[in-house]
């Protein structure tokens, strides 16, 4: 079962053709001696003994937990209409639209994705996406470093601590000048990170809500990087948008995010996608694809791959980006969500996420010798602070099906935080779970 | 097609969100409010449906057409790695890596592990990173740990080479881990020139980047003698593993001397292509490169269960998680209900659908390098060029015919380039049919340019205006 | 297109049948077997996905296009419904009937349960059975209902009354049940005509059937006199319920006079028509009627639980199990996610859809009732049948510009019939573009019939020849 | 939440063309007297709350149970294409196709199944399909008593119980002629059913394999029906004509069956389909829609419905059938499943199916006690007699997750049954399961 349709007779045939006695012949220009020395897989199976390994696999999933965990990847709800359109066969069965006359739904989708995105953050020009949150946040840095002639980074370390990995592999061989600015508290320190910009400084990057869901103005961040010439690049929660001020609005001049909650399933880790956008004068310097409107002959409106001489396959080791292969299809399910929910459940969806966050924390700071870190305000994620180790409380939620939040002690080992936990409540966290987490800490605190 | 920003009607509605199960408890606090709701689309259920519905139908693809994209191995995506993925859908991996998180998700880490191993026995590495997300980002991975790997011994070399038929996102890897490229002509036998390679090689030169079959279809037989001549300068072997489709049980990376390799599983492991994404580009390395591999890795415990370690001493993260799973799963259940027999298939059945193709066309078109080719083959449209006939044109009428058109104008070392792959699941019914077309375009080439310079004329829009694009760059709707 | 049949090549295999784990034991008799195997088509698995995708895409449909289908009620699917549905799939029906086996299967019996209670409510009747596969099939349980009704009181009747713009499954079943059918004309209000009806009423007739709104799309203002002629005779009187979009929290049929009714999940409770089925037409009864209901029944034990009865006295089964379980689960959810202002507001907006259609329309179009309408309006193309111009040439004009025709040449007592049901999931802005491509055709009719005649022109096929079709019969490709 | 898509604006712009002053104008000519008396239904919700009402009722769905039962519905394996194919929403949201220009893709799917169904059969007419196994069941009687003009019916008592309620149903107003004609021990009695067959019999009707599991062969019992210048109708099990001799080859005059098997999901009991074939010249007795094969003006093959004379919409009462809408996308899917499997993979699931069971029956009768009743060949079910009560028996191994049959003491109350259980092994019951079913009805009936 190799999905191989060509028959014994048809094979000889085409042997004949090509004037080769066998289908060995074909593989002689591979010398002997390169030959495959193992290969050792199993047997094939069909499709029904297929399905029954990989829901074994599935059913050891951990999707009985109950999360109130997120870290940059959100457990929220998507309109059954996503998966149906996304799955159009027209759409996941096709390729990077080469040839626009014959991929124009993927090209007007990434042309409406793009322009969902800078709606969303109130930017000028955006890509046709990015791998994750992570690489967009690392491709950033570098587009400043293009954009600005300059190598040195100020790194908020309230910025996800996996993201903030990534960017330091990607510039590893380019630039020794990354400077990690400590929060404050569960507050990203902007004086201290006013005080870390100088001239060498490329851009200044922040995240909203930060690690610890505490959400920022950075306009002021954003004057002082402008002062200096740098940029300011802050990495966004997209959800949080529908009511938090969009980067857009504080004067940034990038803004990516990791785009999973925009309709993405959490499937173990992606396909997710990372967006970024910029002000229109940057856009030459964006990494990746770009879809842009143009006309045909009659006149008629139609879009193609524009800017393309930034990119790999025609500059090559001076692309803007080595990316290729993006994540259009989630992107795709990213304009979906945006378009399904419209402009008004968008914003509906985000204050659920407050209000029932609000909700939890309210409840949850009830409990004897708990108290919430965040000093501003938050959006659907906070910090608690716990009256033991919170690693220990997390592994003893666990077993009775709650993940209660992302222990904060190995991410920040020298900020004495191993007592803090971050909580996550999004739109999907009913009532009674809500209650019944409240009940299991208090437990797992006090009895 | 309208855009469906155009369609949007102020106070339409669409999907409902949840209903507020909690009371409000305190308002945002103003200041930090957004000034105005996104500009979203204002529209019902029914108005996103028909529209995507819709503009979907505007899309070629491999379930509509045949897609025989060179270097894109574009073959049948089957419905059941849908199925199997979609298993997965509500598994968070950060539960992976709660304490007491990874008994939780023993099933999706065994996945990860043996995935692994499927991939290291496939390309005969030692060990896989499942990590980056693209062919590229696997690139830079691999040349990341190529560069650990120097870094450690003290070292800091300069260059990477690659041959000038090399795929695009090889130098410009390369060149994002902080190495300067040079780059090898093509000898007349269609790969790299042997001795322009060994001038190019020294003590400065960190690794070569490889792609075997190369992006003309031709296996290099000089492939070993490549590896030996840089592991002699202490340089280290990369093998672009785009086209593995070409080779599987036949020949093995590892076994030939390569030290780090990536594969694509959205082309070599049928996993659909997403309209461009998302894929995903493990990473497999020689035993001394383990160590450089990227934070976490999945190991399997002394008593069967599987765990998430820190991977200290490697190249740090170069995604989230364990990479793209729902894509990695696809190529799970791929390899798994292939099995062994399966995949040799594969590239026998792949690679003799493009030898055919190649026999059926090189009467009409030129072939610049005329020998047995691997899964695909590369024409020139440099006879119908005579006519005023581009590569573009053949392509365009294509289109007009029902077939996607092949890969045009790359490899950029070859003029007018047109780049099939059949892939292995296409029927020679349905390359009888290509064929039939492909001559019929050369030999109207002869007769009227014309009709293949005003192709398409079937399709929604026709050829349509780039150069007035780039200059607009109306690249999102106001 | 080619046949699936033609695309066959002999050997080519399809999906692979899961693998034998067992050994043979003994070979089947030969005298038993079957000479050769069934020519089913040998095809690869992208061969199969490709034409039936492609095969997809001739269809025009509400998710392509609008489908103002007159009676048919071609409201949105939502996809929720979908998943809905999907998540039952594996429930094996027979597990209920087993000793112990209710108790398993509480989820799938309280939805059959509660979905009767909602029906109940919506219509006004006392109990439901979710039986009947399709609406025509609900008809022939309710005639059977009622014939069941008559005999056990010792009464053999032999008519039943019909209006003449009845749909024709109404007659038909009721021939099925055993009776003969006396069809009553329309009077000029655009119902059936009240004293034609009182004289064909006698002892001898044991039902009327009315559908109300009718297939004019006008609520006839004497139904409520239209039962108590009937309940006077002793006849009783069924409701069509294909109509019930228009009248949700407006009117119920049980308060009304109505004995039995039966309404179309797939009209009014949105869930797809899959190209012409399945559907599903459950049945509600008034309280003397409930003992002659199809047997088994699913109740509701005093403990919460859910049982299948056994219903002795009733017409038996009409179909196996509790009807078309999905199409069920699909209606209860678009019910259950409505709510009761949802279900309102559907027939409201779908009812001023269809008046402003007529009302946009009229001018160009003969109206031949012309009142205020409910769910649909029907026009003649009487005015344009001057100019040579048919129904159907202005229905295939319309599937040239990419809308799907409203019914046409139905009800029957409507020369030249066109007749629109917008359904409430339509915009205003939908509306407007067929009404402006309808007004279109209007002037074209007076300026060249030709052009109209002549469509369509854009479709895979021009029109067929149906006469032909009936000469040939070729049904089936040998 | 109603899927109406007009604003407040557009409905009063909309009321102004009409000339009504509100929504509630436009009920006018319903009289107040006629107004609902009640509307009791509960409050509508979104998609997320829905899902969860939803799901909660599914996990009580009995999907953990292993089925060794069949009664005419079977769990067979079903490709993934199937599913995928099916669902385009051009195929499911598009209607009766009365337009053929713009519903090719319905028209030749069902051609294609006609085409299917006749193959399956070896017979030479098919319609579009019925709504289930036992309605095409009835629809054949009425259609036999038509083509010979008779009224009386003889009926095998080994055809599955609820499929002759369902004809006898549709019979009770239009024949008092059925007779059943009762089995010989598992084997319908052939002898007894050509007895039965008179001067009057418009069909004697039969199934194969029967609801015991014993597959016949009818060739004799058709000839003496032709002598008596009656039909022979067989209903059948589609899966067992991928070995079993077919309808068409027993010279049948009419052949139905349950379609559920041929790609449908289980579902609780629907939507499936039923299926009838007859000969080329009883095709205008066929009930139901027929899709036909024609040209258009330029001479390009197309698919049209066709001998709509027949139906209902044009003749009312005189209509060979009441149906209108039927179960096409259910045909659609037994369509693709045919297709997807082909000549070759349809053979060996038939195959796989039968040496299932025997592997099956073979370990059964093992046990101390069990015999299997039936006397001649079976195809994938078999009839068990056990030494207790069958339906203690199945409610016991029921606990432990095991359907193990169809206890036929309740359906032949009169035929001594009560031990008799008919158990069925689909080629998706592994060795394993086989072996366990083994254990547990051991362990039931000995200790
Ligand atoms: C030879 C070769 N190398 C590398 C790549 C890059 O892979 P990706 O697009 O997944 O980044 C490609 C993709 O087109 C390729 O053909
Ligand atoms: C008024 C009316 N009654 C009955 C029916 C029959 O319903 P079904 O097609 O579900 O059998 C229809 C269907 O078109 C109809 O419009």
């Amino acid at each position: 079962m190799a999905y191989c349709p060509n028959t014994p007779e048809e094979i000889q045939e085409m042997l004949a053709v090509i004037g080769a006695k066998s289908i060995d012949e074909l593989f002689s220009p591979i010398p002997e001696a390169l030959r495959a020395r193992s290969f050792d897989l199993s047997e094939g199976m069909s499709e029904f003994e297929l399905m029954r390994v990989m829901q074994e696999k599935a059913a050891a999933g951990g999707t009985e937990v109950v999360p109130f965990i997120g870290g940059g990847l959100y457990d929220h709800f998507i309109p059954a209409a996503v998966d149906h359109l996304s799955s159009r066969a027209e759409f996941y069965t096709a390729y990077t639209p080469y040839q626009p006359e014959c991929s124009q739904g993927t090209l007007q989708a990434l042309y409406e994705y793009q322009s969902a995105i800078c709606r969303l953050t109130r930017l000028e020009s955006s890509n046709a996406s990015l791998y994750d949150g992570g690489t967009a946040l690392a491709e950033a840095a570098l587009m400043a470093m293009r954009i600005t002639g300059r190598h040195a980074v100020v790194l908020d370390q309230s910025v996800n601590p996996l993201h903030r990995e990534v960017v330091q592999g990607y510039l590893a061989n380019l630039s020794d000048k990354v400077v990690e600015v400590a929060p404050s508290g569960c507050s990203s320190d902007i004086e201290a990170l006013m005080a870390a910009i100088g001239e060498e400084t490329a851009a200044v990057i922040v995240q909203n809500p930060n690690f610890f869901g505490s959400v920022h103005d950075f306009t002021a961040l954003a004057a002082k990087a402008h002062e200096h010439e740098a940029l300011l690049i802050v990495s966004c929660y997209p959800i949080s948008l529908g009511l938090v001020k969009p980067p857009g609005e504080m004067d940034a001049d990038i803004a990516v995010g990791e785009g999973q909650s925009l309709g993405n399933k959490l499937s173990f880790g992606g396909p997710y996608f990372g967006f970024i956008t910029t002000r229109k004068r940057y856009i030459r310097n964006l990494p990746g694809r770009i879809v842009g409107e143009t006309i045909d002959k009659s006149g008629q409106r139609g879009y193609v791959l524009t800017l393309q001489a930034r990119e790999q396959h025609i500059k090559r080791q001076k692309a803007t980006s080595n990316i290729c292969s993006n994540q259009s299809l989630c992107a795709l399910r990213g304009l979906m969500f945006t378009a399904a929910l419209g402009k008004k459940g968008f914003e509906e969806l985000a204050a659920l996420n407050y209000d029932k966050a609000q909700y939890a924390s309210a409840a949850l700071i009830g409990i004897n010798g708990v108290s919430v870190l965040n000093e501003g305000a938050t959006f659907n994620e906070f910090t608690l602070s716990l009256p033991k180790a919170a690693s220990d409380v997390v592994a003893k939620l666990l077993a009775s099906g709650v993940a209660a939040g992302v222990p904060l002690g190995d991410y920040y080992p020298d900020l004495g935080l191993e007592n803090a936990l971050v909580v996550t409540v999004t739109e999907k966290r009913t009532r009674a779970e809500i209650d019944r987490l409240v009940v299991l800490l208090e437990e797992a605190l006090w009895s | 097609m309208e855009l469906i920003y155009e369609k949007s009607v102020p106070g339409r509605s669409g999907v409902r969100v949840p209903i507020a199960d909690v009371p409000k408890v305190v308002g945002f606090p103003p200041e930090l409010r957004r000034q105005s709701p996104a500009a979203f689309p204002e529209v019902s259920e029914l108005d996103l449906v028909r529209h995507y519905t819709n503009l979907s139908r505007r899309n070629f693809s491999i379930d509509t057409n045949f897609y025989p994209l060179g270097s894109c191995t574009m073959k049948y995506n089957a419905k059941i790695m849908e199925n199997a993925a979609a298993l997965f859908a509500n598994c968070h991996p950060m539960l992976a890596l709660l304490p007491g998180g990874e008994q939780l998700v023993q099933g999706p880490l065994s996945l990860v592990y043996e995935l692994e191993r499927q991939l290291a026995e496939i390309t005969g590495m030692d060990e896989v990173t499942t990590q980056p997300l693209a062919g590229a980002h696997g690139e830079m991975t691999g040349i990341m740990v190529i560069a650990a790997y120097h870094k450690a011994r003290g070292e800091k070399r300069k260059y990477v080479i690659v041959p000038d038929s090399s795929h695009g996102t090889n130098p410009a890897s390369a060149a994002l881990a902080g190495y300067e490229i040079v780059t090898v002509p093509t000898a007349p036998y269609g790969d790299m020139d042997l001795d322009a390679f060994r001038a190019a090689m020294n003590d400065q030169v960190a690794a070569v980047m490889m792609t075997c079959p190369n992006t003309l279809g031709i296996f290099n037989p000089y492939i070993a003698e490549i590896c030996e001549i840089a592991h002699q300068a202490g340089a280290l072997t990369y093998y672009d593993g785009a086209n593995l489709n070409a080779i599987m049980g036949k020949v093995r990376p590892g076994d030939v001397g390569f030290d780090v390799i990536h594969v694509n599983l959205h082309k070599t492991f049928g996993t659909p292509h997403g309209g461009g994404g998302p894929g995903s580009g493990p990473v497999g390395v020689r035993k001394e490169l383990i160590p450089y591999l990227p934070t976490p890795r999945v190991v399997r415990k002394e008593d069967g269960s599987f765990a998430v370690e820190a991977h200290p001493e490697g190249i740090g993260r170069v995604s989230d998680f364990f990479g793209n799973f729902g894509i990695m799963a696809r190529a799970f259940a791929y390899i798994t209900l292939l099995g062994r027999e399966g995949l040799i298939e594969v590239s026998e059945q792949a690679v003799l659908n493009a030898n055919y193709m190649m026999a059926r066309l090189k009467e009409e078109y030129e072939l610049p390098f005329d020998t047995t080719c691997m899964h695909e083959c590369v024409f020139s449209a440099s006879r119908q060029l005579k006519d005023g006939v581009h590569a573009i044109d053949i392509a365009k009428y294509l289109i007009d015919r029902g077939f996607h058109p092949p890969t045009v104008y790359f490899p950029l070392n070859v003029k007018e380039a047109i780049m099939i792959e059949p892939t292995e699941t296409e029927s020679k019914e349905t390359l009888d049919a290509f064929i039939a077309v492909m001559i019929e375009a050369a030999r109207t080439a002869k007769r009227s340019a014309q009709e293949l310079q005003e192709a398409p004329v079937t399709t929604p829009v026709g050829r349509l205006d780039e150069t007035r694009a780039a200059r607009a760059l109306q690249v999102c709707c106001e």
